[in-house]
């Protein structure tokens, strides 16, 4: 589904991501791990067209990305939960949630409708009226995922859902996960939080300094504790 | 007696001009928290541009299209060198503004001299006629048409549609717009090019009444700003309101009390932002 | 028994016709350090903006050292000895590191206003920013803007110029969020590391903090307080772990803090 | 940090070598080239009070005017009517700026940004309403014309008039600008800069922020009331022009083709402003269009403002020598702390 | 490129102060006079340096149409004579006073300190001839007003300066006429008087009234709209309640325009007839005005259409010049050129014998254009024939004020 092969690319000077290559299948969910720093944002915005430099790479369904603007990209199905949430502040939960809404397209497997939408985060309906940033961490975070969803994406690119979030909103963020899995839509999820990727991811590539230093499915990195504690200064709390 | 039909057409015929020029300051100030103290300017373009092009063609309506296109493509212009590179530094609009205002004065005091110039109303629109009982002359009641038209179209636009939305969110976070599918700087440009259309579209509308001149341009920024601020910043609904109020006000105050026409108007922007800071119907801020 | 450091008698918070916080009362003792949690929208962040006065309360009273604070604005309760910091570093952006110290620093030094004297000349005041700057490891970045500083740097920043001001009564509002999880024992560490005559109020989602520097933990929920205890009172209670901690204090990291 | 300490080792003796050319001006320069310098010296003044606003404080004010009129009309109805001296008629002055600003302040600043931008013009435009209206005392449009030039007694008879007048204001405005530099680099500067940078933050601080700004607009009031007096002494006239919001944007447009919130921009740019005004005009009779073309010149190149050419040009130096400074984030809200931009960030300090 | 302007005031008025021996080549000092000089000045017999003039109107702002005719019509006058007088050489240097007080009294000591100029011709704002009266008084330069009307300026024996010299008119002068022409030729006995809303609108109408009055008229009602209005409509509005034989009214520049455009709109013309100042049919504007115009019966001290050889000679030649009828403005300074210049070659040149200078000028006397020109000996103000004209269409289809009557020697104390 979403391929990325010898990918760089940077800020200014220098690059940041240095010949990643990933692969997302169609209805994976595959994992982005790494320390702070390792460039796991800046993938995401390699994908989405949002870095200045970029060379490489990156086709969804085959079709190249590369060169095109964020809209375009994003009018072919990839949809992205930025880290630190980034909702409008001027609109309202609503407008903040219909901003992108589009018509799904043919080949969808899942069609997210305001109703649908509704019924995954009822407090958003509740919380309509008033401004989005007014809205609480979790909420936010609820809100982001929503609007992402409307945009109708074939992938979702899920960048650190959990930072700032209570553990039982956590927990929340990986059945919501969970469920946009069962609904087969095609995720990579970047996370610091093991426990949340592990429990929802097939496949997870760890990257350091821009490149893929391991990559296998999930079991195999549960199994692998000395994996975890080099590469991603194991977890100790939630 | 003190308030008849005639003062009501003239006062509304007035406001369908001041929501002209508004409403893209207002869209383009209040959205887009853009100060654009070249608004005057884009209403003289086109009130100069119309002048021309209705006294080489003879016609009217054409002269209309040129104006609006006039000062869209200042508007472009505008848009196109500053709008982005400024996003958000209201300082520097103002100055950058002030010195674009300074060089269409010049431009065109050089172009069409200082004399103050008129266009007359399309033979069809010419003269007076008899409303309830008042005489009122036929171009007005066209203008107030003509302004309740766009008044509705550019409030269905913004309203009720998701640009206002869109351009909302693409002064919050560019990219995050762009990040739904979103174009938005095209929808920047669009919305700031309307706003100067509209404004060209007013001055070549507003020619017939108030002419243009050197000078014309600092009168109708100063209202704009007013009406603007009175009906709280990039609020459609507030513009076409305020519009009113404020048009109502000058000419009610105009016919008695003369002196005191452009003073009450002030006084009347003063104070209603001392009790309410956010203008008429201004989103809290 | 001594003037609680903190006092809410029944605070309601209505905005909007929401009612945000509901009829809460609660008292922490001088020298206490209390952890404030609860699930993403309880309440918390409103309910600390209530105190420092940020936000008027719609009913209800504050009192901070037995003194009634309820109608202060929130540049009074300063005098008081209270300080809050914000979810987002409260740091002003364009200036410098030292500006900023300085900026905490000075407050009311010369006169209520601060007209007088030039910053520059006041020894004291540039020999006592220099000690805070070394104190929170910021003398390399002292000249810096604190916009191009990593967030850690700016919450450091952000902390270093409220302890400037020897508060008495500190209200943390999610300090560790936005750290890295390496910074996050030496954050630790530097909490502990507080005066014992600083009464803090902590609100924080990881856990890792909250149970390793809390005496008492009161958990909001909903706007209203759902349970108030020990930290273990709280690892045990039922609905708390239901509301909010969801596991996470029980399973198999807990021991690791 | 070496580059600044060297400046700021420059900046007594730069400052005494300007005060020295300033006092010896008279006997080198013409009287007509004084007029122009006694000129920028009160537009200085004038310019730096709106600075405290616009570029301390932040308060973007288009109605500076107002306190400049007001100066300038309580000059001229004292001195026409009362015959009072001018020393005592400058303090009222101030004083009447002063009291205008505490009358309006508590309206004007409840607002912010934009809305404070036209509040500010409203009262300015109201003023200039009454002056135009109420004839029989300020004289309408027409002004109040044939206000006596003040002298200092003890040059009089050794230097012209000009000169006289000149060393009046230079001693005047100097002393303003002295205190000027006194508040503002003071604990109370710095607070009004930390409302600039972000109110609630400072609010949170301690500071008492509203009354800050208060006393801030009160000083401005005041100060820019002293310039409009010493304007209406030097035209030995007043009329509504000096109370008009165009005079209150060029005001503005001074402070920041200068530099806002920089000490001497402001002067800078009314040195700019008037010799383009007034110098530029003998050439050519387009210097509207250059004054419009060099405003919109200097938004672009140096935004920053003029005072900070120096360091405009040391920027695009190092760009040349490929080290682009760091790069400004872009994501408002996390940014994450990584050592290697510390490392960066010191490396640049 | 703002610094280059820095030095010039310093280096400029560094040369000698014009003593008439030392012949400084203009070309020399790169003084903005210089710049606006032809750089061939050699003419052996003028071995002095040029008479220098000072050109000072408000050039930008609302009234920069009327500085640019008062401009034509002083430059015509002066090609006419090929810039020279007695021999020597004339240059002009045009300052621009943004019709605002201030820069006005900045220009004007620009102009008497930095260029050292002999003559001013100038002032078109009333405002600004004000605030630079008592400059001109001490500084003692011949100046000649080519449009401000102030009538304090001439008729006030306080304010009146031997050194200042109009050639228009004072507010008032040219208007009073039309009251006793209004009752006893047009037979109006009831008059609404409108004008803008300031001095020389409020001395036009005193004036007027007046007049009419003592002709035995009667005052039916009054409007004072203030300037720059946009909308006349509200005080149409207004006048269009009242009961009358005429309007009388005073706009100038924009606000004419508007003025008899709107009120033909609002169909007033049927109702009264408009009669009032020249200003308001201005040739400038009756192509804009169009049949608003027609019948608006007016006085002015001047109209291109005065049968007279010297009026023919004048309208031609400004008409092979610049493509246009002149206006009043031309005229005035026409006259203002030609002032200068007769005073000029009275005194041989000599600019620097001021007194000989000032009388020269106070004693010009020639038959211009719309007839006799000369000073009031006390004011220093024209003598002016006035005019009653009347819109009409000319021959050739376009629009023009026909010369209806006149009325001779009226000074500025004749009201
Ligand atoms: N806007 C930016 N400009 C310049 N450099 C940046 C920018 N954003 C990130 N970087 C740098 O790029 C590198 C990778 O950052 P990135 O945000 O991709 O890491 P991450 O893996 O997402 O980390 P985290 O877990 O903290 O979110 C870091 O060294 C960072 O300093
Ligand atoms: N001005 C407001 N108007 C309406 N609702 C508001 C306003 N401010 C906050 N809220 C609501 O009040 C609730 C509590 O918000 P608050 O920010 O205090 O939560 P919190 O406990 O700090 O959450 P988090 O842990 O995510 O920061 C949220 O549901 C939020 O939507
Ligand atoms: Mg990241
Ligand atoms: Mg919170």
């Amino acid at each position: 589904m979403l391929e990325l092969r010898d990918v760089y690319g940077g800020y200014g000077e220098g690059f940041v991501l240095n010949g990643l290559s990933l692969t997302v299948e169609e209805g994976q969910v595959v994992g982005l791990l790494g320390r702070n720093g390792a460039g796991k944002t800046t993938t995401m915005r390699a994908i989405m067209g949002l870095l200045p430099r970029l060379a490489g790479e990156i086709r969804l369904r085959g079709e190249s990305l590369i060169g095109l603007p964020p809209y375009v990209i994003s009018s072919k199905g990839l949809a992205l939960v930025p880290q630190g949430r980034r909702i409008f502040p001027s609109l309202t939960v609503t407008e903040n949630l219909l901003l992108g809404a589009r018509p799904p397209r043919p080949d969808q497997r899942v069609r997210w409708t305001v109703e649908e939408i509704y019924r995954l985060f009822p407090i958003l309906k509740e919380r309509g009226k008033i401004r989005g940033t007014l809205l609480s961490g979790g909420e936010q975070q609820m809100l982001t995922i929503a609007r992402s969803l409307m945009t109708q994406p074939l992938v979702l690119l899920c960048d650190e859902p959990s930072e700032g979030l209570a553990p039982v909103m956590v927990q929340r963020v990986g059945e919501i996960l969970q469920r946009l899995k069962q609904a087969g839509l095609s995720i990579l999820l970047a996370e610091q939080n093991l426990d949340l990727a592990l429990s929802v991811i097939d496949v997870a590539y760890i990257i350091e300094e821009g490149r893929v230093i391991w990559h296998g499915s999930a079991q195999e990195l549960l199994a692998n504790r000395d994996l975890q504690e080099t590469y991603l200064g194991l977890r100790v709390e939630v | 007696m003190p308030v008849n039909t005639a003062s009501l057409v003239i006062g509304l015929s007035y406001a369908s001009l001041l929501f002209l020029v508004s409403v893209g300051l207002s869209v383009v100030f209040g959205l887009m928290r853009f100060v654009n103290l070249a608004t005057g300017s884009l209403y003289l373009i086109g009130g100069y541009i119309g002048w021309s092009v209705a006294r080489s063609t003879g016609n009217f309506f054409l002269a209309l299209i040129a104006g609006a296109l006039a000062a869209l493509v200042v508007g472009v212009l505008i848009e196109r060198g500053f709008l982005q590179r400024l996003h958000r530094k209201e300082l520097l609009q103002v100055c950058l503004t002030l010195g674009v205002a300074y060089i269409v004065q010049d431009v065109t005091r050089w172009i069409w001299g200082g004399d103050p110039l008129r266009l007359r109303p399309p033979e069809l629109l010419r003269g007076s006629m008899e409303l309830f009982g008042s005489v009122v002359p036929i171009y007005r009641v066209a203008l107030i048409g003509i302004g309740a038209l766009l008044a509705v179209l550019v409030w269905y636009l913004l309203e009720r549609t998701k640009w206002g939305a869109y351009v909302r969110a693409g002064v919050d976070d560019l990219e995050m717009v762009q990040c739904l599918g979103i174009n938005a700087r095209r929808v920047f440009a669009i919305v700031f090019s309307l706003g100067a259309l509209l404004c060209g579209l007013g001055g070549a509308l507003g020619t017939p009444v108030t002419g243009v001149a050197p000078g014309t341009d600092i009168q109708l920024q100063l209202m704009a700003l007013i009406v603007v601020v009175l009906g709280g910043l990039g609020s459609v609904t507030g513009a076409i309101v305020a519009s009113i109020v404020v048009a109502l006000v000058d000419t009610i105050v105009r016919t008695f009390w003369p002196e005191a026409s452009f003073f009450a108007v002030w006084a009347l922007a003063a104070l209603v932002l001392i009790v309410r800071p956010q203008g008429l119907l201004g989103r809290a801020a | 028994m001594a003037v609680p450091a903190l006092q809410l008698e029944h605070v309601s918070k209505v905005i909007g016709g929401l009612t945000i916080l509901e009829d809460i009362s609660l008292t922490v003792q001088p020298g206490e350090r209390r952890a404030i949690i609860g699930p993403n929208g309880a309440g918390k962040t409103t309910l600390l903006n209530v105190i420092a006065g940020f936000l008027p309360a719609t009913r209800g009273r504050v009192l901070v050292f037995g003194r009634d604070v309820t109608k202060l604005p929130a540049h009074r309760r300063v005098d008081v000895g209270l300080l809050k910091t914000n979810q987002q570093p409260a740091v002003f952006h364009e200036l410098t590191t030292r500006q900023n110290i300085l900026i905490a620093l000075l407050r009311g030094r010369h006169s209520p206003l601060g007209l007088g004297g030039l910053v520059e000349r006041d020894r004291e005041i540039q020999r006592l920013a220099e000690q805070v700057l070394e104190e929170w490891g910021l003398l390399d970045v002292s000249d810096v803007e604190v916009r191009h500083l990593p967030h850690g740097y700016q919450r450091r920043v952000e902390l270093a110029a409220r302890f400037a001001l020897r508060p008495k009564l500190l209200l943390l509002d999610e300090p560790a969020a936005g750290l890295a999880v390496d910074e996050i024992p030496a954050f630790i560490e530097r909490l502990k590391q507080l005066p014992r005559d600083m009464t803090v109020v902590l609100v924080e989602h990881s856990m890792r903090v909250v149970f390793s520097f809390a005496d008492r933990i009161t958990v909001l929920h909903h706007g209203a307080v759902l349970a108030d205890g020990t930290p273990d009172e709280i690892q045990q209670n039922e609905d708390v772990q239901a509301a909010y901690l969801a596991g996470a204090m029980r399973g198999r990291d807990a021991g690791a803090a | 940090m070496n580059a600044k300490s060297i400046s700021a080792q420059w900046r007594p003796a730069a400052i005494l070598g300007l005060l020295v050319l300033l006092l010896i001006a008279p006997f080198v320069l013409p009287t007509y080239p004084l007029s122009v310098l006694t000129e920028i010296l009160i537009f200085t003044l004038f310019a730096m009070s709106l600075n405290i606003l616009l570029g301390y404080a932040g308060l973007p004010s288009l109605g500076h005017s107002a306190f400049f009129g007001t100066g300038g009309y309580a000059v001229g109805l004292l001195a026409k009517y009362l015959g009072t001296p001018a020393p005592l008629a400058l303090l009222i002055a101030v004083v009447a700026g002063i009291a205008l600003a505490l009358i309006t302040g508590p309206f004007v600043l409840r607002t912010h940004g934009a809305y404070f931008l036209i509040l500010t013009l409203s009262l300015t435009q109201v003023l200039f309403g009454i002056v135009w209206l109420w004839r029989r005392v300020t004289g309408g449009d027409d002004g109040l014309p044939g206000i006596p030039t003040p002298k200092l007694p003890f040059l009089l008879g050794r230097v012209s008039d000009t000169a006289n007048f000149y060393y009046l204001t230079l001693i005047v405005v100097g002393i303003a600008i002295a205190t000027i530099a006194w508040v503002v680099r003071s604990p109370f500067g710095l607070a009004l800069v930390g409302i600039r940078e972000n109110e609630r933050y400072l609010e949170g601080l301690g500071y008492p922020t509203w009354t800050l700004k208060y006393v801030a607009y009160a000083l401005a009031g005041g100060y820019g009331a002293l310039a409009g007096g010493l304007f209406a002494y030097f035209k030995g006239f007043v009329g509504p022009g000096q109370i008009s919001w165009l005079l209150a944007g060029e005001g503005m447009v001074m402070v920041i083709l200068g530099g806002a919130g920089t000490f001497w921009g402001p002067a800078i740019g009314t040195i700019l402003v008037l010799l383009l005004r007034y110098e530029v005009s003998a050439f050519t009779q387009r210097w509207v269009m250059i004054l419009g073309i060099v405003f919109i010149l200097t938004v672009l190149l140096l935004p920053q403002g003029i005072v900070r050419l120096p360091n405009r040009i040391r920027e695009i130096r190092a760009q040349l020598r490929r080290e682009a400074p760091l790069p400004r984030p872009t994501a408002p809200a996390h940014h994450t702390p990584s050592e290697r931009a510390v490392e960066r960030v010191i490396e640049r300090s | 490129a703002g610094g280059g302007a820095t030095p010039t005031p310093t280096s400029a008025p560094a040369t000698p102060t014009p003593a008439p021996a030392t012949p400084t080549p203009p070309a020399a000092t790169p003084t903005p006079a210089a710049a606006a000089t032809p750089t061939v000045v050699v003419t052996p017999a003028a071995a002095a340096e040029p008479v220098r003039i000072g050109l000072i109107h408000g050039y930008t702002g609302v009234f920069a149409a009327l500085a640019e005719n008062l401009t034509r019509g002083i430059q015509l006058y002066f090609e006419s004579i090929d810039n020279t007088v007695a021999g020597r050489k004339v240059t002009f240097i045009q300052e621009d006073d943004a019709s605002n007080p201030e820069q006005g009294l900045t220009k004007t000591k620009q102009l008497v300190e930095r260029d050292k100029v002999h003559l001013i011709i100038g002032y078109n704002h009333s405002g600004v001839a004000l605030a630079v009266r008592d400059y001109i008084h001490q500084s003692g330069v011949p100046t000649i007003v080519d449009n401000a009307g102030a009538q304090a300026l001439t008729r006030d024996p306080q304010r009146r300066s031997p050194y200042i010299f109009r050639v228009s008119f004072a507010n008032g002068q040219y208007e009073w006429p039309l009251g006793p022409y209004a009752v006893e030729q047009l037979g109006y006995k009831r008059l609404i008087f409108t004008a803008s809303d300031f001095v020389a609108g409020h001395e036009k109408a005193e004036a007027i009234k007046k007049a009419f009055q003592n002709a035995g008229g009667e005052i039916a009602g009054e409007v004072y709209p203030p300037l720059d209005t946009a909308d006349f409509a509200p005080f149409l509005q207004r006048i269009s309640q009242m009961q009358a034989d005429a309007v009388w009214a005073f706009f100038a520049g924009a606000d004419a325009v508007r003025f008899v455009q709107q009120y033909a709109d609002f169909g007033l013309k049927d109702q009264f007839p408009l009669i009032g100042v020249g200003d308001l049919v201005d040739e400038a504007y009756l192509d804009q005005q169009g049949d608003a115009a027609l019948d608006v019966v007016t006085s002015l001290h001047y109209s291109p259409h005065i049968d007279s050889p010297e009026n023919k000679a004048f309208v031609d030649a400004f008409k092979k010049k610049y493509g246009r009828i002149p206006n009043q403005f031309a005229y005035q300074g026409y006259i203002a050129g030609r002032v200068a210049a007769e005073a000029l070659s009275k005194v041989q040149g000599k600019v620097e014998d001021k007194q000989a200078l000032l009388k020269a000028i106070k004693d010009v006397q020639f038959v211009g254009p719309a007839g006799p020109f000369r000073f009031h000996p006390e004011t220093q103000n024209v003598v002016l024939t006035v005019y009653f004209r009347k819109v009409q269409r000319l021959p050739d289809g376009s629009l023009g004020n026909v010369v209806l009557g006149k009325r001779e020697n009226v000074d500025d104390l004749s009201f």
